[in-house]
């Protein structure tokens, strides 16, 4: 044999891609010489760990003991890049916290990209960047991919699908089903952030303001939050939907309601301001960095002073009480006194003239 | 918030609400219909009804202009973005509003038409602008507060020559609404005993609308802020009126309204648009003088005319106790199919179809002891965010 | 209803066009439905447009009214 | 409280969802009710399991000791229904391959769906009830996911992303970096007749043939492979890229070349005939039910008796032989005893003049 | 496949090439260019150059319409999609050929073009018919066997009226290009004792044109098929000739080329083009009569006269080596390029552009032996099937 | 070179259309470019069209030429 390298290596590619000018073209989704290309110019050293450079059909990872915990998130965001992040750091942390909530570790992703055709690499470089970061901070590995090309047309731009296994230590059992009346529910920090920088991009409904998205990993605060409180009886992000949405859930899950504070919800000026334009109710609109905790009511002071000494927790308040319901309804205590129904979301948050 | 959060002050609030308590007469009922949906959002959102003696009695009235748009000019808007293959341009809430047959223009969007949501009729002039190649229609929708945008960019293009964009005209008109609401029978007339009247309304049309109200059919009227504080000042001004056997008009959003209102926004809205001889109100019917047709100066921008669309007529819900509501004869409550299969994200009737509606509202806000639910079991959410 | 709110004009831009400022969230509005508006007025922002200016005194008018009206009887109030 | 039933439940949903007629709209997507309803009367039902029944944001699921197995896939398929198959059984044989090729038992799959606005919702049914047969033909359970709805023209029809999970059995360790000079290179069966099957359905292009999609989970003829072959090196699923593009990968990662036998390629009558009318070469056209194998020249035989013994490897060959080569060409014996090579896929196979 | 595999049995191959170790004689070059791509694919694809006594020496030929569109031409295409906001339709063939600055029909699509790949000229026909807002064009690409639909579908477009169709034409001639490698120097011709002569070409133009090739510069033709025992069997008769001191036009491809070839398919071609003075071959630079324009009557579908566009002249690659490759005076691997930064993924030559191009080929089928392969040793794949 | 193939015309369709087979595959073809065809016969296919006819006669001939061609020496060839 001669001198060659004796380690693999990919077929020659020609020139290199260019991450400045270049674009997606249906080549780099067919398979072959191309998308070897994107990978191994791109996406292995963003990414680069040892399973994943095993380049094999599936990576084969060590596993602690514990119980498996499974997530995936499909993530469509647009526009690609907002204040506070992008749909790189949204794939990652979205499902970080997937896992971090139910009490897990987070350990790997997969990651699977459909790119529409016309693609700036630019971009895509810029979201692979923030993902690696992202996974970095929340130390977790990704560690198998795919890639799949679309016309023009049939996509928008990137959508990220990322599952996400993590371990959960002997003794944690969190449930969205544990929630008893009596108990404290607990929000780590201040509302609406996420959807809000999101819209604030959006042409048409443009606005400037200092909000910026709260996309973080939590796995960090929740391992706090796992050592402090035994009591602890679930957690949950409210993403898409929003506190709402989230707190009606956990109500069928539990088979109970809630009460909540109207003049506790952690809410910035800019946001309710924001909502005030758009007639937008700041209950519903995503989160991508908060996280709801439900815990016994004797634990709740203890917890939030161990949530609000981690940096993803420095706000975090009660927000309310769980309580007997038969129709699981949400009420939330207005700061008039009166009452209201915090209901499940019903079609979409638009921009409203009445 | 500089000017909203001031006249939200909860302390306040209680002593306003004790004045009321002292003011009211105890054998004496006051049967005051608020309007607009505003105020029925903010009696719902911050639980006035609770603040208030059991002699007042706040009737929901017609004023959500979403919720009153008829099936019939639904089902309009639907063939223009269906058959006539336009970009219908829609201000966000119209797109859950029933049609008939169970569709909607969220539905249309899915059988592949181009509806699209803006913030301002601006969004749809631009778009317009930007796209020669397309038609596009603005879904004209509201009540005098949202008609002089329309009015203003039916100008626009007629002095930019934008022949590529028109207007579905339904913008309506409150008095209208509020004389028919008491003029229709001598009964309904009785059983109220005042106006809380409409907010930003009348930032635009100004005082003198609801004087001859007041005068024709010896009502009190207060226009209201939105504002908690100022829906309870304006019940107590009525509270008062009422005491006194007065039947004024009287203005209690002085920091919004003045006696003449906005006189640009109407001669703009003047010179677009003429009044309808009739028009039809999810809920409560044909309605007199109650809307605006463009003026043919500006034929070629109406989207009536120039798509030649025929007039539908399609009949509300049977079981719908709309109307009733609307007219203060009925509560949500007393309709069989609230909360059962008329929920907010299937509405049927005019009241559920913008969360402003009396039934949505109470679905959202006040459904504290809800009828029976709904037998639907079904399993668990295999997705989670 | 028909949302509005009121929102304080900060800069004046061509075309009839403003910047109007809520705690910190700007955005461009128009002011074609409007006369004399000069940055600090506020005016009552719906669907884009300006439809009315809000007459501060008026408002703090009816603010002082309503302290008033809404003080509890033993807190000294007059009738 | 009242006669309630005391298990979690939905809101209530008025009608039930139209699966007749009925078509997407961005409620489905927005993460309230309609969401819900989407999730509670297509996809719990269809994929029935008690760990997707939690309801939790994450799955926590038992695990057998081993390694552990990750993979995934996008799915991008157009038209979503295909002569042998559609998107959902792609979506669940795709990953339970992958993972059945590295020796893993496959376990657990997600599925992150995206859906077109006006996507009729008796396709997406009849996808889900696919996905849901294929997964129990597999033996995995779908443990988890999730659902975005994108606006019309921003998608095309479904994408489906799945993740998989397997534990890799003790003693087990294949790789595709394993292949060593001189061992037998073997296929389970006949060549190219997903992507054929796929393309007879393209507008334009269509033609009529008995070519059937091979879509199958190959992970129960895996399983006798590996009681059968302790010199198993590494098996592949020869997918995009086909048998060509998967053969240089794998000479890439083990640093060896290979000879292969034209004479020995299972190429049925109508694919042969489909690719001549074409121009299309079948070496690089998608399978999505068959394997490569490597293993020591001594157990080759052994091996295909294995192979033909199971349904999906009835007709598995031995195709070529590992050879050493600096360039790590795949070289293919010609029918005249030429020589040629098979080359890395570069572009997409498109129809052709010339 | 009927008339098909039965013309790739290895068993008479190896006969064959028996017979022609014993035909050639010993001290004796024969040096024949195989003018077609579907004959230098043939060769590769089963390898018969190692079946062949080194007498005989394979020269490929510039027989791939594809890889010798001129970069001018592929930049006027990209400006018809870019720039004019066409529908182009095209074979799919065309995707990969650079144009200037690094430019291809795949990166144009990737910029916004709308480029779509057709199988026939008739999906872009029915594109055209059924929408008619839609200015659809096809790239009209290929030899003789190519043009006659193209020429039908402007007959057609022309009977229907079809208004919104249009072609870029880019049909060439191969008898032109025969001629031009022997004429034009004599160098050229010395180094060439025969042709192995087109096969589809053949079906359509008959043998005619050949005639006068062999008459004209004394060389003998045979007209191939294009499986591989026909290419045994043409190599047999051009020995046979040489040896013979003959310079005939042979027909082996009887099965499908008669003396006249397809005299309706020509009638078509006839009504529709006419023979351009002169056009730019990539490799061969400007080759005379080599080429059809569309004919004035068809103006209205020329889409070089309706997007009025500027003949583009754009230079080859200096370095690369394919003018001399076609010519028959370099082999790919004396190219400096080839499988270095020149690779079938990125083409910069007219040989490599094709699969059927003589540096594509080799790359495919023949590089056994490869240069110094470049040094990009990149870290393995993340993603995998 | 130009990608054609013989395909045997299966049925004769409107509008000099017709349905092609070969090895069970089938696809419809124009016939507006040959003239004269009848199911049974087998034409050339290019981009969709049948550019000529295929002549079995000839095609049998060539087949019996290069058998005998293609016999080894020692297998009793004619010359
Ligand atoms: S609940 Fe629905 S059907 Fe009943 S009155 Fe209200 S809107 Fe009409
Ligand atoms: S290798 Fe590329 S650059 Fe060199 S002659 Fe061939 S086509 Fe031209
Ligand atoms: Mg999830
Ligand atoms: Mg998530
Ligand atoms: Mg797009
Ligand atoms: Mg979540
Ligand atoms: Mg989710
Ligand atoms: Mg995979
Ligand atoms: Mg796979
Ligand atoms: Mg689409
Ligand atoms: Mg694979
Ligand atoms: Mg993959």
């Amino acid at each position: 044999m001669t001198a060659l390298p004796t380690s693999p290596r990919q077929p020659e590619f020609g020139r290199k891609l260019d991450l400045k000018q270049g674009r997606i073209d249906l080549t780099h989704g067919a398979g072959g010489r191309a998308s070897a290309q994107l990978v191994a110019e791109l996406f292995a050293p963003a990414f680069a760990n040892e399973w994943l450079a095993q380049g094999n059909d599936q990576a084969i990872v060590p596993m602690p003991a514990g119980r498996l915990a499974l997530t995936t998130d499909s993530h469509v965001v647009a526009p690609l890049f907002f204040p506070g992040g992008d749909i790189g750091t949204l794939a990652v942390n979205g499902t970080v916290n997937d896992l971090a909530v139910g009490g897990a570790t987070p350990l790997y992703l997969t990651a699977g990209f459909i790119l529409e055709e016309g693609l700036a690499l630019a971009d895509l470089a810029r979201v692979v960047t923030s993902m690696a970061q992202a996974a970095r901070a929340a130390n977790v590995r990704i560690v198998a991919g795919d890639t799949k090309v679309v016309e023009r047309g049939k996509a928008d731009g990137v959508f990220i699908t990322t599952a996400g296994v993590g371990v959960v230590p002997e003794g944690v059992r969190l449930d969205g089903a544990q929630a008893r009346p009596g108990d404290a529910v607990l929000v780590s920090g201040a509302l609406a952030e996420h959807g809000l920088a999101v819209l604030s991009q959006r042409e048409n409904l443009g606005f400037d303001s200092s909000i910026v998205s709260d996309c973080a990993a939590l796995n960090g605060l929740t391992v706090a939050m796992l050592a402090a409180c035994p009591s602890l009886r679930l957690m949950r992000d409210p993403t898409r939907g929003g506190l709402g949405n989230t707190l009606n859930e956990i109500c069928a899950q539990s088979d109970v309601g809630m009460r909540l504070d109207e003049t506790a919800l952690p809410l910035r000026a800019p946001v309710r301001a924001a909502c005030e334009f758009y007639g937008l109710d700041p209950l519903y609109i995503a989160n991508e960095g908060k996280l709801i905790a439900v815990c016994a009511d004797e634990d709740a002071d203890a917890l939030l002073a161990v949530m609000r000494a981690h940096p993803l927790g420095r706000d975090a308040v009660r927000i309310g009480t769980v309580i007997d319901d038969a129709y699981r309804f949400v009420r939330l205590t207005t700061s008039f006194g009166g009452e209201r129904l915090v209901d499940w979301l019903h079609g979409e948050m638009l921009p409203r003239i009445c | 918030m500089k000017y909203v959060d001031d006249f939200r002050n909860s302390e306040i609030a209680r002593g306003m609400a004790a004045r009321i308590h002292r003011a009211v007469e105890r054998r004496r009922r006051y049967r005051l219909m608020e309007f607009c949906g505003g105020h029925t959002h903010a009696i719902a959102r911050y639980g006035l009804t609770a603040l208030l003696p059991p002699q007042i009695e706040l009737i929901h009235g017609p004023g959500c202009p979403v919720c009153v748009l008829p099936v019939g000019r639904v089902d309009s808007a639907i063939e223009l973005a269906l058959d006539h293959g336009v970009t219908l341009c829609t201000y966000g809430d119209t797109l859950r509003v029933p049609g008939s047959k169970r569709m909607s223009l969220y539905k249309a969007r899915a059988a592949g038409a181009d509806v699209r949501v803006v913030y301002s009729v601006s969004d749809a002039i631009a778009l317009a602008k930007a796209e020669p190649a397309r038609e596009v229609v603005f879904f004209g929708i509201g009540f005098e507060t949202t008609t002089p945008p329309t009015a203003l960019a039916l100008a626009q293009a007629r002095e930019m020559a934008l022949d590529n964009f028109s207007v579905f005209g339904n913008h309506v008109l409150t008095p209208a609404a509020m004389r028919h609401l008491l003029a229709e029978d001598a009964d309904q007339s009785a059983r109220l005993d005042g106006f809380i009247g409409p907010s930003h309304v009348s930032t635009v049309i100004g005082v003198a609308p609801y004087r001859a109200i007041s005068r024709d059919f010896v009502k009190p009227v207060v226009i209201a802020g939105f504002e908690p504080l100022d829906v309870l000042q304006s019940v107590l001004m009525l509270v008062e009126q009422i005491n006194q056997c007065r039947a004024d008009t009287e203005n209690q959003f002085t920091r919004a309204v003045t006696e003449a209102g906005n006189t640009r926004a109407q001669a703009l809205v003047h010179a677009a648009f003429e009044t309808r001889d009739s028009f039809e109100w999810r809920g409560l019917g044909a309605v007199p003088q109650s809307a605006l047709a463009i003026r043919s100066e500006f034929a070629q921008w109406d989207a009536e005319r120039r798509y030649a669309l025929v007039p539908r007529v399609a009949a509300d819900v049977k079981t719908c106790q709309c109307g009733a509501i609307l007219r203060g004869c009925a509560k949500p409550s007393d309709c069989k199919l609230f909360a059962t299969v008329c929920t907010p994200a299937t509405p049927f009737g005019a009241c559920m179809v913008s969360s402003e509606g009396a039934c949505a509202a109470h679905y959202q806000y006040g459904r504290f002891v809800a009828p029976a639910l709904s037998s639907a079991r079904a399993p668990r959410a295999v997705t989670s965010a | 209803m028909c949302l509005a709110m009121p929102v304080e004009v900060i800069e004046l831009l061509p075309e009839q066009r403003a910047r109007a400022s809520v705690d910190g969230v700007t955005r461009e509005i128009s002011l074609a439905l409007v006369d004399n508006v000069v940055p600090g007025d506020f005016v009552l922002l719906h669907v884009g447009f300006a439809i009315g200016k809000l007459d501060r005194a008026a408002a703090e008018a009816t603010l002082a009214q309503l302290a008033e009206l809404g003080r509890q009887p033993g807190e000294g109030a007059t009738p």
